[in-house]
């Protein structure tokens, strides 16, 4: 650079004041970047996550879709069809009641996604409101309820559930309530934790300061910053919540025969585990690709919502 | 404005209390600017924010046009929204990342019934042409903006419902030196175009010095000196607002080189368990055996001049 | 000391009668109690059974007749074995109690291994090989690992007994399928938790000290980031050690993990009682423990603060 | 007189999801033994980065020296390899970061954490180190220094703190102290300490300082010498005296002048730099500070200005100084 000055040949009028023609000295980019389109294009370039997106979609997709594919319904038995291995006529085979696998696993899908789905929401709602109101309420109130869920917390929760259970008798709305009464505690620590830490915040004082009521600063201007770790603590419950109701399946609790959740046939799979593997296979491989893929998304939104983690 | 022997204190545990703010008494005159200085943890903020009401005090009041702000009819306390505002500290905290700064500035217009529909907007962009900012920022989020452009849009914010009085909480601090006085030449400006009020916080003297015309300086939760600016840095009367003044730096290396500096030893004694007596007089070289007794009260020395030590 | 113990003594009591309570309530409003399987049996023998387990008394009676009881460690007799409730519990714990350290050493020495090699060589190999492992760990259900695993080594490989508990080898499966789940989970939090700390100011520090990286990583760096692995380890240690219904069933181990899925299914009052008692107090007992472990680990926390605004 | 630490044409840029960042774009620094040299500059400009890159301290990746070396007593400190470096780092060269809150490990007891520089530079019996680390306190101003070295960080107070770092960097004796930004964190009164200290240490033991600040009133009372950044570059340098006293470049003039400074009278207004620092993430041709500049000329938006020299170690980076410039606008001079 230095060497600039003399190489280059230099006029009078170079050297003119300049005014005001430089131009603005402050751009902004063309479009505003609203912060959710911002985390969206994160996750967009998140391989991984991209992946589990995908792979849930297509889950999705079969759910709905699948059991009217093969030709075969869920329920039918056909006694002389029973532990058929994979092959043309059944593409995942057959239980021991010669029901077709593949239409047993997409329906069965369908169960556990809804599950996964419903106890989510059902947490989402209790967990953002006992912990938002826990968290921006603070004091004794916060000590009280915190307790609660400390005390709700150090009962056995696998007695929990099944104490519910047994309560409300199979089915499937018990299950929702069963693992909705247990997961929305995880929710209502994370979010009582934000909005603590939130509350602090300049621009709530600000909003304070302003007049603003104490329900709307909790409805649009801390809950709202705390869907990052609420949407990360979802898809980590989600499948959580998936593999509980497989496990209680696996104890008898959960849907009951002839319907199926992921559960349900993996459990009867492991009886016939030494001769019939494919039996136990396809569940546990779908109830695991499952997990992963939601594994993948949460830690895709983590790592999209946390701007030090990103390269 | 007036605050009466105000006190602040936080438990924090069951026998542990933590002063923040101890007695203090000031008057502030309609159209002026207070500066109030101190170091970090002397409760110069939590005065602050008593004022705007988001702590309620732990004894003392405070009075805005005669009105106790703590204690006071819904009505009024709802009109007193609009009287009293704030601009806070840090720019990176002090606004809703999710809003859009058209949302901000927009919010207070909507709950207070001060503009409707279009009006908002109208509104909205005469105060980002107010604190000179383009109108264009009305769709951005913040974290498309800098430092001085948010701090302009919180001053905004604090704008929209005309108050009388802001509290500016250290409103330059977070930032760097040429656009701190874009911020100052901006505060200023504006002060003098709405007759506002000001308490103006903050920890760097020669910022308070450019734009108070009275300075108040606090140690340990009391306030030492209260005095017009020009007296206050030509001849300081209480020792630690010497030793405050005598630790800014000097620009030009001449004069620098010739002052005589006054380094004080030693820390900020805790909040938590302040010394007896003169809560200075730790650090105080002219300390003597009253000192350590019996906390000074604040004396009038004439020409608006109050000092809080038992020496001067 | 001594009164920050005897505080939290107040605080677990508190909560243990608030969970006795709550429990309580809800095993009685469920339908049916402990002898209505027993359907074929005569009104009289009924009316016994009934009378010897003091069935019959209000519910409010039955309920101060177990505080008392409580008071005295007695948590009463089993309706469905012959043994009381004391008496399952150190039997079965033991043995539970064994598998989990195992899981829980294998967890916390896997996990910690993986967590801090992923972190020091981020987005490296060695970073993706442990993600991936975890990803595995996370994914899998501990009945399906169990069942893999028994497929694999006993039947196929036929290298290890499929069930029943006895020497070492028996306890390689279970404690693999116990320690997938927290290996990952630990895996996960020890890797962020060490990409936090490697960003912290104070690395700097001793990089501009000259520290070689090996005594970075070992003086400065692990034991900070150990503090949210040790937070962990209080639900994990007492979800572990009291046994899992699953991997106990799945390879016939006596532990006293089944109990708390049959004492329900058998509606035996006493023993889901007990259980969730055992496992209250037991979980206390390790969060109190892992309390004062943070403590030693990080001289910020003092006990007089235990809570601070 | 050879210099005792000497930057010559350092590059450090960084990779961004952006774009690559030029965060120092080739400049030329020069400490003798004993001297105490300020770089001054708005957060961004690129002077933490070039501080720490002279031990390579940043973190690679995302930083990377491009181009150009650091020369310590001679030796070229780019090309060495991370064990060489780390026996010059705080052997030769101390370092004090700006927030001694989150500098000091907050596990380990301070005194240890003197002693182990001690330990990991030569000397393996921590007695002896710990009674170094004793006098060390001492020097640094640390009253009551048995105590202290058994306690904690967050049992001190922030000047306390600032100390402690101090008397690590201090512990081998090094030959150089680079001191990034070591007031910003802590309260007036305490600053004044931690410069009366910095002060103290370069005059009586006549070390080399190299105190990176943001803050131009502090360079007045400590450095002979100064050296501004803008956006990467080395803009002025020269002594105190005449940067302050008489600014070359129109940015210096402008920072000067939106200090609020205790000589002048309060009721003049502060006339500050317009606009913003520029993000050199692919920065349009010529001078970064043209869009800010109200002095710009034609040339400026062309092509970015080299290094003119106008005196014994005064140099200024800007068009105004070309000779052409005085030509054309005779009122300049």
């Amino acid at each position: 650079m230095t060497g600039v000055i003399r190489v280059l040949e230099l006029r009078p009028e170079d050297f003119q004041a300049l005014g005001d023609k430089g131009g603005p000295a402050e751009g902004l980019s063309a479009d505003p970047l609203n912060y959710w389109r911002d985390v969206w294009r994160r996750l967009k370039a998140n391989r991984a996550a991209v992946f589990g997106l995908t792979v849930i979609a297509v889950l999705v997709f079969f759910a709905l879709a699948g059991p009217y594919l093969s030709g075969h319904t869920y329920d039918r038995q056909d006694l002389s069809m029973i532990n058929q291995p994979p092959g043309a006529g059944f593409w995942f085979g057959t239980d021991c009641l010669g029901r077709d696998l593949f239409t047993r696993i997409w329906y069965g899908a369908r169960i556990s996604l809804l599950i996964g789905f419903v106890t989510g929401a059902v947490c989402l709602v209790i967990g953002v409101l006992y912990g938002g109101i826990s968290g921006y309420a603070g004091g004794r109130v916060d000590d009280l309820m915190m307790r609660a869920v400390e005390v709700l917390g150090s009962i056995p929760f696998l007695l929990y559930v099944i104490l519910l259970m047994v309560l409300m008798g199979p089915g499937l709305k018990a299950v929702f309530i069963a693992l909705g009464a247990v997961y929305w505690l995880t929710v209502a620590r994370i979010v009582r934790g934000q909005v603590l830490a939130l509350k602090e915040q300049e621009y709530i004082l600000a909003a304070r300061v302003l007049g603003i009521s104490p329900w709307r600063i909790l409805t649009r201007h801390l809950i709202p910053n705390t869907m990052g770790p609420i949407l990360v603590t979802l898809t980590l419950i989600i499948p959580e919540a998936i593999f509980t109701e497989a496990w209680l399946s696996f104890l008898g609790l959960g849907v009951s025969v002839p319907k199926a959740s992921w559960g349900v046939l993996a459990s009867e799979g492991m009886e016939g585990l030494r001769n019939y593997p494919w039996q136990l296979f396809f569940p546990a491989f779908f109830i695991s690709l499952t997990m992963l893929a939601f594994n993948f998304v949460g830690d895709g939104i983590r790592d999209a919502l946390d701007p030090r983690l990103r390269r | 404005m007036e605050i009466k022997n105000l006190s602040k204190y936080f438990r924090l545990a069951r026998n542990l209390v933590l002063k923040a703010v101890d007695g203090i008494s000031l008057e502030i005159y309609p159209g002026e600017t207070l500066g109030l200085v101190g170091e970090s943890g002397c409760g110069k903020s939590t005065v602050g924010k008593v004022v705007v009401r988001l702590y309620r005090p732990t004894a003392g009041e405070v009075l805005l046009e005669g009105v106790n702000v703590h204690n006071c009819g819904k009505r009024e306390s709802r009109s007193l929204f609009k009287k009293m505002q704030m601009i806070f500290q840090d720019p990176y905290a002090s606004l809703n990342p999710r809003m859009t700064v058209g949302e901000i500035i927009g919010e207070p217009l909507e709950i207070h019934g001060l503009a409707r529909g279009k009006e908002i907007r109208e509104r909205v962009e005469d105060l980002l042409d107010t604190v000179g900012l383009d109108r264009s920022f009305t769709g951005r989020f913040p974290h498309e903006l800098s430092g001085g452009q948010r701090q302009r849009v919180g001053i905004a914010r604090a704008l929209t419902v005309e108050p009388k009085f802001i509290v500016c909480d250290e409103p330059v601090s977070a930032l760097d030196v040429s656009i701190q006085a874009q911020v100052l030449n901006l505060l200023k400006d504006l002060q003098q175009r709405f007759g506002l009020t000001l308490l103006f916080i903050s920890h760097n003297l020669s910022v308070v010095r450019y734009v108070s015309r009275r300075v108040a300086v606090m140690y340990l939760g009391r306030l030492v000196e209260l005095a017009p600016c020009r007296e206050l840095y030509a001849s300081p009367a209480h020792p630690y607002t010497r030793a405050l003044i005598s630790a800014i730096p000097l620009v030009d290396p001449g004069a620098e080189a010739q002052r005589r500096r006054i380094v004080l030893g030693g820390d900020v004694p805790s909040p938590i368990n302040p010394p007896p007596g003169c809560p200075f007089s730790p650090r105080c070289r002219e300390s003597a055996g009253i000192c350590t007794e019996e906390a000074p009260a604040l004396r009038n020395m004439g020409d608006g001049r109050y000092v809080a030590c038992h020496r001067a | 000391m001594a009164r920050y113990v005897l505080r939290r003594i107040v605080t677990m009591s508190l909560a243990l009668w608030l969970i006795i309570t709550a429990t309580f309530v809800i095993m009685h409003s469920v339908p049916g109690g402990p002898f209505s399987s027993e359907k074929n049996a005569p009104p009289a023998v009924m009316q016994n059974l009934n009378a010897r387990y003091r069935l019959n008394d209000p519910y409010w009676k039955q309920y101060l007749d177990y505080l008392l009881n409580m008071a005295r460690l007695d948590l009463g007799p089993s309706f469905k074995y012959d043994r009381s409730v004391n008496e399952i519990i150190s039997q079965g714990f033991p043995v539970s109690a064994q598998l989990g350290a195992v899981a829980v050493s294998i967890a916390l020495g896997a996990g910690v291994i993986l967590g801090v090699a992923a972190a020091w060589k981020q987005n490296r190999w060695q970073d993706y090989t442990a993600m991936s492992l975890a990803a595995l760990g996370f994914s899998v259900p501990s009945f399906i690992l169990s069942g893999l695993l028994m497929y694999i080594f006993a039947y196929k490989l036929m290298w290890l007994p499929p069930a029943m508990w006895g020497g070492w080898q028996h306890a390689v499966m279970p404690a693999l399928a116990l320690s997938a789940l927290p290996t990952a989970f630990i895996a996960r939090l020890m890797r962020s938790s060490m990409l936090e700390v490697l960003q912290q100011d104070y690395i700097k520090t001793a990089r501009a000290k000259g520290l070689s990286p090996a005594a970075i990583l070992v003086n400065h760096a692990l034991k900070n980031a150990l503090m949210p692995v040790a937070t962990y380890l209080g639900p994990l240690v007492a979800a572990v050690f009291t046994g899992s219904f699953v991997v106990e069933t799945v390879f016939a181990i006596p532990g006293l993990g089944r109990y708390f899925v049959i004492s329900v299914l058998n509606r035996d009052y006493t023993l889901i009682l007990g259980l969730t008692v055992f496992y209250a107090v037991f979980l206390m007992l390790m969060n109190f423990i892992v309390d004062l472990v943070y403590m030693f680990l990080d001289p910020r926390i003092k006990l007089a603060d235990d809570r601070g605004d | 007189m050879q210099p005792l630490l000497k930057i010559e044409d350092l590059n450090v840029q960084f990779e961004t999801r952006a774009g690559v960042l030029q965060a120092v774009r080739g400049i030329n620094l020069e400490i003798g033994p004993g001297e105490a040299l300020a770089l001054v500059g708005e957060s961004g400009c690129g002077k933490s980065a070039a501080a720490q890159s002279v031990l390579k301290l940043l973190p690679s990746p995302p930083a990377r020296i491009t181009r150009g070396g650091v020369f310590f007593a001679g030796e070229n400190l780019t090309a060495m390899s991370e064990k060489e470096l780390q026996r010059v780092r705080g052997r030769d060269i101390g370092f004090i970061f700006q927030d001694p809150m989150t500098s000091l490990n907050p596990t380990m007891k301070v005194g240890r954490q003197v002693v182990e520089v001690m330990y990991r530079h030569g000397e393996k019996d921590n007695k002896k180190n710990r009674e170094r680390a004793l006098e060390i306190f001492g020097l640094v101003g640390i009253s009551n220094p048995g105590r202290r070295l058994d306690q904690y960080p967050h049992q001190l107070s922030g000047g306390m703190r600032q100390r402690v770092m101090a008397a690590i960097a201090l512990a081998c004796g090094p030959r150089l102290l680079i001191a990034d930004e070591p007031t910003t964190a802590v309260d007036v009164t305490i600053q004044a300490q931690i410069m009366e200290l910095l002060r103290d240490l370069q005059k009586k033991r006549g070390m080399s300082v190299l105190l990176i600040t943001h803050d131009l009133s502090l360079v007045a009372g400590f450095a002979r010498r100064v050296a501004v950044m803008y956006a990467g570059k080395i803009i002025e340098t020269g002594t105190a005296e005449e940067v302050m006293n008489s600014p070359a470049h129109p940015y210096t003039r402008g920072l000067l002048a939106s200090i609020p400074r205790l000589e002048v009278r309060p009721e003049e207004r502060l006339a500050p730099v317009p606009g913003r620092p520029p993000v050199m993430i692919n920065p349009p041709p010529g001078c970064p500070f043209r869009p800010r500049c109200p002095e710009a000329m034609y040339i400026c938006a062309k092509i970015e200005p080299g290094e003119t020299i106008l005196g014994q170690g005064r140099i200024v980076s800007c068009w105004l100084a070309h000779p052409m410039a005085a030509e054309s606008r005779p009122e300049r001079l």
